[in-house]
């Protein structure tokens, strides 16, 4: 059978995962595959896997770095639960991977990294690309190192120059097997090289190798193609949850008419978005890397009293230390967002490892009754919106306002259609400038939003003073007055409900009532409907209802939930929303909690879903359902 | 149009304006003072009010910056833009705001416990970067606001409300440490010298970068006559030593000690009539910090004299002005941050069309 | 009338408060008051209410004290509601504190104050002693100023000096008023001033002056009596909640046979913890004044490392800043107790005023899943009890523990049975130092109580590392597994909840069952049990129930809050507990919420409790219930 | 009987136990090591365990605690008593453990993120109150760990991550704010130097009180480099002044550099032969550290060279030490702390019997 003859059949989906050391390009490799895929018109979802924060020695278990990507012709929005495809590029990889792999899955294997040393690092006493252990597989075991030396011999970098190059011969041997065009890769490895001749050449080469050894070795007997998905028309890009909240910050800004200035202190998964920013000074962004956490913040909320956009962005023990600082901008009632990147915690936890256990901590972690708004992204592309949202809500209310997203989301990525900036709403600023007679009152209030002004220095006649003590209102002079205390702390409260009048009611996906409600927030935003819907499609009267607002919840919130006779909360912690709705709307809410560092997969939620045994759908729903 | 500055229209139009002639009463807030009587904070206070006027800045344009302590209730009493913080953390608010409206003429009230115990870092990190502000620290060597505990200034071995068998701490020099954290301009003065704390203020406040200015502050309650016999009239002459740029490190009631080198190491020298040649001679604007702190580090215990006035005055780039020069230049290179840049930021590298 | 005859009318308690400026030495002269009451057998409790922190001009409002005491023949359990006497000592003072005096209550006033510049200050256009705005109440206009400068003719003592002794005279014309012997303040005087032979004797003189004037002025028609009330026998002492803290640590540490180290750094209102444990080297207690309050947990968690009783104690803004410590101590499992003092917020809040709003912080207020146990005191002489099983608890299940104290405890005084230390229970400590063989295991847990060992450095043999990064369970080592993450998350968890078995259940004041239960936490005890005891004897359908325990909660809380109607959660918050028990156990709880940065009056729960409308009691329970 | 102290029974033989002779074997845990291949971090803690086991130090009482960063991963792979502890709080754990057991050994691991950036403040205060134990600051001028930030000791203008534009931020001199914070121990030493570094160590180790060292590591990934030409042997002659007590500041490969004294100021002199007479002698135990501050200043970028070794070496009272005083003499004075004292104290003075 030759090359040419090898049928090409056609799928739905595929989820590959790249698997291999720290130091081998896994998440390059990744990501290639992934933008030429989205180019070709695929709908994408991606979740890289990155190692313990150090290089761990080449070869160990520690140093395994992944990224799975999940491609399709049809609307999807998760990574996949499981691989179909595993690349490995040495035992470690497969070592840490291979459980994952779907029964009858293909593995690829670069057999000439099994030997001796690496396999005893891995923890294995014979090859397991030989003895058998993986028969239930479709086993592809590739001298890649070799082949990939062969294909360079004419070129002179050095034999480890040259290794360096195996990523790009099984991405090339990948892209054979899905048929996928090449330009994209091609065309990125001339631009980062354009320099460096020889690496240019060496990729070019290797990536081609793999093509041409899939076309011309028997060992592969099928090809495979996954065709464009059916997705709204417009222009797209691929966007991480990272990126896309960098940019919504500075759509904000540019709709508010205002510079931004964004104050962090390194910490995973939130530096990127420091790093993303600081890249922009042109566009008047103002980044300032501060000695901590409390600097960061205290920056912040100083750019904030001075008029500016202001940000911050953190993670666990970086938002710990912020707490003080939030309850003072909570006094102080200045418009300021917070960006909390959840990671696996308590302390110092899983710095890598995605989770959403801060809800709580967003909620009520700060002494005494300090209230501020919490929103949360579902998605990579959301970020954009949720971080546009909560310069809106800061701004409009004039309060902090936490974003609650999550290494999931910030490191995930998918395709997103790119906004036009003018299409975006305005955000109005008003500084006052100008006022009847009498001393500046910078505690009245709007009687609509509660929000104070927003006077800031430089303007004369607009000299007044703030802090952290408690003030009267209206003219926020310290007070220790007792009625006047419990005025501001229910009215601090207030000012924070009322933004329930100013967002969207929650969307359900599914029913409007029935048996159970699937109700989640954040990154399960994926997992939570694929499973719902696939219950639908079962005819299970399962319906979806997912959180973009905690504090306040939606208005419509509390009725949605009575619509239904059962409600499930999965959540990537130990039952967070899952109490919030208990103490608020007295209903008896079910947990599906898994703290593990890793997203949900659709399997999970729907395993439980079909446990909690949920009626069918009226006919009637049914039909629409299916239809 | 390009998105609107942090500062509104009305800043910049204040700012342009031709500031009114201003006096001290124009610094004087509606609030009621709440010190004890007899702090010399009051004594600070009036001498800030006596230059602020004197600054050719329009009164909208100031801001004052506090942490938590006595001291921290400063802006409070003045009539500019003011900002009451949390303990320790002035400095990082002030960061944020200067660094989002350079046009601002940033001052921190901070005390001794505020400034060198939990805010220690803050300030370190402030003065490496030189922030153009002027730094106030209120140093009466005791916790004040929180009732008499010792303070990172308090002297090894005093009795305290939470040292009652006598502190085991060894005090940190304030003036040494600026200097170590590269501060640009580092001065010492005291409550009951209005005439000079007025000329250290305004120098500081002239000073380009962050200023940073201790004040040896009576506490009346819970600390007096810490700053004996400095800051008597009567025995200053003897026991403090005047910094002028320049001019010999002369001293004394009847200017008859100096001090003078011995290699690096200062000496007290006494003489009758002019002073000798050797006599060390300040510089202020000695780039090598070692000139200040070897003056930082003269110790009364050992008969030296308390150096009062500049330490150092040195010239460096402001942390506000590298930023907006980042900015700019970034513009020349790369375009000026229109908003259809903007729109390409947004569409990135890599897109595809789905056709309709 | 002569003096002699005037009648002596019996009265069952007498409210007074002192009120002055804060240079009056008000604190101390309702200090005598109440150790002589005490020491005469009455029960007490006091309020002191201080002015905002700094000395505020003599004169102005702000500069008010107030010291507040009930002393009574029965059992009290709160400083009342209402004073029924007020001595002020200024206009400010009458001005702040007038609005607060029953309805022809005894108003005692230091008229020499009472000129222009005082009057003006205090906002008065014109003499309220004189302009009839008092006529509601028993007015009695005293020249203290002048009297106890006749009185001092003979004392060398400068005129200003003289007049700083007129609180003695203050307190001497009140000791008249209410037959109390002066012994045991003349003591004191002389222990007070024995070095400063003019100063003791003004302060006699003045003393006796005002003893004097009572007897010998017409003005007052009666005198009053409270007799001893029926206590317990024993031996008492009167104690504030901050005292009674600091010696239950200690008393913790000696049951332990283990030196106590404390950590702390000022804030009000818990910097006398560490000023009182301060003075106590020779019982080896260590004490440490951190450089901030991050670096004052983490001296306490090193300690607690080293095998030391180690604690940490603050308020609002500093228990903010300790949240990340926090976390890593629930990481490392090391035993540690954190006090705080609750004071009014959110920021800097209301430093001097009491308030209950951290304890949703205390519960959730960390990054991620990080559950540590949480107790709180009911009164001041609890706070022993508490601190002692705050010890317990952290060394039992190797965990921090916090205790939540406030404002009102901490400064409140009450009657306390002194404890004999021999019979305060042993605290079990095992340091393990020999082990079977392998290698030591620093997560392998006891099974009955989930706590690991307690392995001190110095122990040949027992070197392992411990840190904040998630730890394989039994190994303790650095561990990324999925698995045991989850596992661990689970078992923190357990490890907390289980405590539950090792905690008396909840006491229910009242019936077992009825229709309506007022539950509380700290402070509000004397006020809600007050409450209730009252609505009981008029026959009301109300008991009580008040949790020491706040996580976890005592095992019978969900079946006692089944047995009633309704459910009423009255908090100096905006209702932390009621959505606690909301959330846990699906209660409908309402909420009676105060946030005025003082503590409730036990007329204003009253007031709720009849709202509420409550069922009369059935006849079998109300016989018990007035029996 | 009075209640133990924090150690246990178990610990006070083993304190008393004869220290096992000790082998570098004894401090290799059995953890794999996390770091880059190449990573300086490897000599350092090799140098470490190497000079453990001469200390006459029982291996049970070492605690080695790290903050957060790649160079704080090192109490891991030392097999004594670790502590991993978080980001830039190392001495605060440090302080509270050996206030509770003085007789531990104890060494903070910190980086120059850890140490100087979030931990700036931390690390002024246990020097100056001079807690026994030893800093180890990995000094690689960038942040490792996070993937390459700008650190406080980046230079400036410097491009990381964060910096893509260059740093605006002006570095700290380690060395300067360890002299501010009254430090009685202060050496650099670097990776590359391992007999250097032993000996450093071990003089560390041996002084009581802090002991601070800076050690210059050179992160391969992130900032390959930072420190030629002194890292690179050879180069480092002509680059690095080696200090040492009581000798003249020559260097060079064929020694015949040397640094002299200009008033206060350090020169570089060039010579032939012997060194002439006017070279300044180093005096690692000047109690003014005016000295040492002036040597910490040499500044490479004007012609000096890097000094490496001991800039400082005073004696102070321990804290732990101060703190073990006080308890003792309050004893003497007021009583032994016994359980009757401790009753009396409960009792107070004030109490009331009311009868059965
Ligand atoms: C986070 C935090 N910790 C502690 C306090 C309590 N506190 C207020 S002011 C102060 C110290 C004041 O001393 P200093 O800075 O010397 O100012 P002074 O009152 O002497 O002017 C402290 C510890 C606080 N407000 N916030
Ligand atoms: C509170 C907190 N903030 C931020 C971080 C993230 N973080 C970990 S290490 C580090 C800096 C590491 O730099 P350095 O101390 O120089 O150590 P190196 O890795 O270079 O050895 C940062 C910012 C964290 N873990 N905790
Ligand atoms: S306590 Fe001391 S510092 Fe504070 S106001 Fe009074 S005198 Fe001034
Ligand atoms: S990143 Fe740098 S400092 Fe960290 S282990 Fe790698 S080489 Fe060492
Ligand atoms: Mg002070
Ligand atoms: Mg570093």
């Amino acid at each position: 059978m030759s090359a040419k003859e090898r049928r090409i059949e056609d799928i739905d989906h595929i989820v590959i995962r790249f698997a291999g050391d720290s130091g081998d390009g896994m998440q390059l490799t990744g990501t290639q595959f992934t933008d030429t895929s989205a180019i070709l018109g695929n709908d994408i979802s991606t979740l890289p896997d990155f190692p313990a924060e150090i290089r761990a020695p080449a070869g160990s278990l520690a140093g395994v770095s992944g990224y799975q990507v999940n491609f399709s012709n049809f609307d999807i929005r998760t990574p996949g639960d499981a691989p179909n495809v595993l690349v490995v590029m040495n035992p470690a990889a497969l070592k840490t991977n291979v459980g994952d792999l779907e029964p009858g899955g293909i593995l690829i294997s670069n057999s000439d990294a099994f030997v001796a040393d690496n396999l005893r690092q891995a923890g294995y006493t014979q090859n397991p690309l030989e003895d058998g252990t993986l028969r239930n597989f479709r086993l592809y075991k590739v001298p890649i190192t070799k082949l990939v030396d062969n294909a360079l011999k004419e070129n002179p970098l050095s034999f480890r120059q040259k290794e360096r190059c195996k990523n790009f011969f099984a991405l090339g041997l990948v892209y054979w097997m899905f048929n996928r065009p090449m330009e994209s890769t091609l065309k990125w490895i001339q631009d980062k090289f354009k320099k460096n001749p020889d690496v240019l050449d060496a990729n070019t080469r290797a990536l081609n190798a793999g093509f041409y050894y899939g076309e011309t070795t028997e060992a592969f007997e099928t090809r495979y193609q996954v065709r464009k998905a059916m997705i709204a028309p417009g222009t797209y890009r691929k966007i991480t949850g990272n990126e896309a909240l960098a940019l919504g910050l500075m759509c904000a800004a540019e709709r508010a008419g205002k510079h931004l200035f964004m104050a962090g202190y390194p910490i995973t998964p939130a530096s990127d978005i420091l790093h993303e920013l600081s890249k922009h000074r042109r566009f008047g962004v103002k980044t300032f890397q501060a000695e901590d956490e409390i600097s960061a913040i205290g920056a912040a909320i100083g750019a904030a009293f001075g008029g500016a956009m202001a940000v911050t962005a953190s993670s666990g023990p970086g938002i710990a230390l912020k707490t003080e600082a939030m309850g003072l901008a909570i006094m102080l009632e200045l418009p300021l967002v917070i960006c909390n990147i959840q990671r696996g915690g308590p302390s110092t936890g899983l710095p890598t490892k995605t989770e959403q256990a801060d809800l709580l901590q967003a909620m009520f972690g700060r002494n005494s009754e300090s209230p501020l708004a919490v929103i949360a992204p579902a998605t990579p592309g959301e970020c954009f919106t949720m971080a546009f949202e909560a310069f809106r809500i800061a701004v409009k209310y004039m309060t902090p306002v936490m974003v609650l997203s999550d290494g999931y989301l910030a490191n995930g990525a998918e395709p997103w259609a790119i906004p036009k900036i003018e299409s975006l709403p305005v955000i109005p600023v008003h500084h006052p400038t100008s006022k009847t007679d009498g001393a500046f009152l910078p505690y009245q209030r709007d009687p609509g939003t509660l929000a104070r002004p927003w006077a800031v220095p430089g303007t004369a006649g607009f000299e007044h003073r703030i802090g952290g003590i408690e003030k009267a209102d209206v003219t926020g002079n310290v007070s220790y007055d007792p009625d006047n205390h419990e005025h501001m702390v229910r009215t601090r409260k207030a000012k924070i409900d009322g933004i329930a009048n100013d967002i969207p009611h929650a969307d359900i996906f599914g029913s409007p009532e029935g048996d159970l409600l699937v109700v989640g927030w954040g990154s399960t935003y994926g997992a939570i409907v694929s499973a719902v819907e696939k219950a639908r499609a079962e005819g299970l009267d399962v319906s979806a209802l997912h959180l973009r607002y905690l504090n306040p919840f939606p208005k419509n919130l509390g009725d949605a939930l009575k619509r239904f006779r059962r409600v499930l909360v999965p959540e990537m912690n130990l039952g967070q929303l899952r109490m919030l709705l208990r103490a608020e709307f007295l209903v008896d809410a079910i947990g599906l909690n898994k703290v593990k560092g890793q997203p949900f997969k659709i399997a999970e939620i729907g395993r439980k879903i079909h446990d909690l045994n949920p009626k069918q759908m009226p006919s009637a729903r049914r039909a629409a359902a299916v239809a | 149009m390009e998105p609107g500055n942090g500062g509104s229209a009305a800043t910049t139009t204040a700012a342009t304006a031709a500031p009114a002639a201003l006096t001290k009463k124009d610094f004087v807030s509606n609030q009621d003072i709440r010190w004890c009587p007899g702090c010399g904070d009051y004594a600070i206070l009036s001498s800030a009010q006596n230059v602020f006027p004197k600054l050719g800045i329009p009164r909208e344009n100031f801001v004052v910056i506090s942490g938590i302590g006595c001291s921290s209730r400063f802006p409070y009493y003045v009539n500019t833009y003011g900002f009451h913080s949390i303990h320790g953390r002035a400095p990082t608010f002030a960061t944020g705001l200067k660094l989002a409206r350079p046009d601002l003429s940033i001052w921190i009230v901070t005390g001794d416990g505020d400034g060198l115990s939990i805010g220690g870092n803050h300030l370190v990190h402030i003065m490496r970067r030189n922030v153009d502000c002027t730094i106030l620290l209120f140093n009466n060597r005791i916790y004040g606001l929180t009732k008499g505990q010792t303070s990172p200034t308090s002297e090894f071995n005093k009795k305290t409300k939470s040292t009652p068998l006598g502190s085991i701490d060894y005090p940190i020099n304030p003036i040494s440490l600026a200097l170590a954290s590269e501060a640009t301009f580092i001065a010492r003065t005291l409550d009951t010298d209005p005439k000079h704390m007025a000329r250290i203020f305004q120098q500081a406040a002239e000073h380009k970068g962050t200023s940073f200015v201790e004040i040896y502050q009576n506490c009346i309650i819970f600390n007096d006559g810490a700053f004996e016999p400095i800051s008597d009239k009567t025995t200053r002459a003897d026991n403090a030593l005047f910094l002028d740029h320049g001019r010999p490190l002369v001293y004394g009631k009847d200017s008859h000690q100096a001090i003078r080198l011995n290699g690096w190491q200062p000496e007290v020298l006494t003489f009758d009539g002019t002073p000798p040649a050797n006599v060390a001679v300040h510089d202020e604007t000695a780039v090598d910090p070692s000139w200040a702190y070897l003056l930082s580090r003269m110790d009364p215990q050992a008969g030296f004299p308390v150096p009062l006035g500049v330490f150092r005055r040195v010239t460096r780039d402001t942390y506000e002005n590298l930023m907006t020069r980042q900015i700019e230049e970034s513009r020349k290179k790369s375009g000026p941050g229109s908003a259809s840049e903007l729109q390409a930021l947004l569409t990135g590298e890599d897109t595809w069309t789905v056709p309709a």
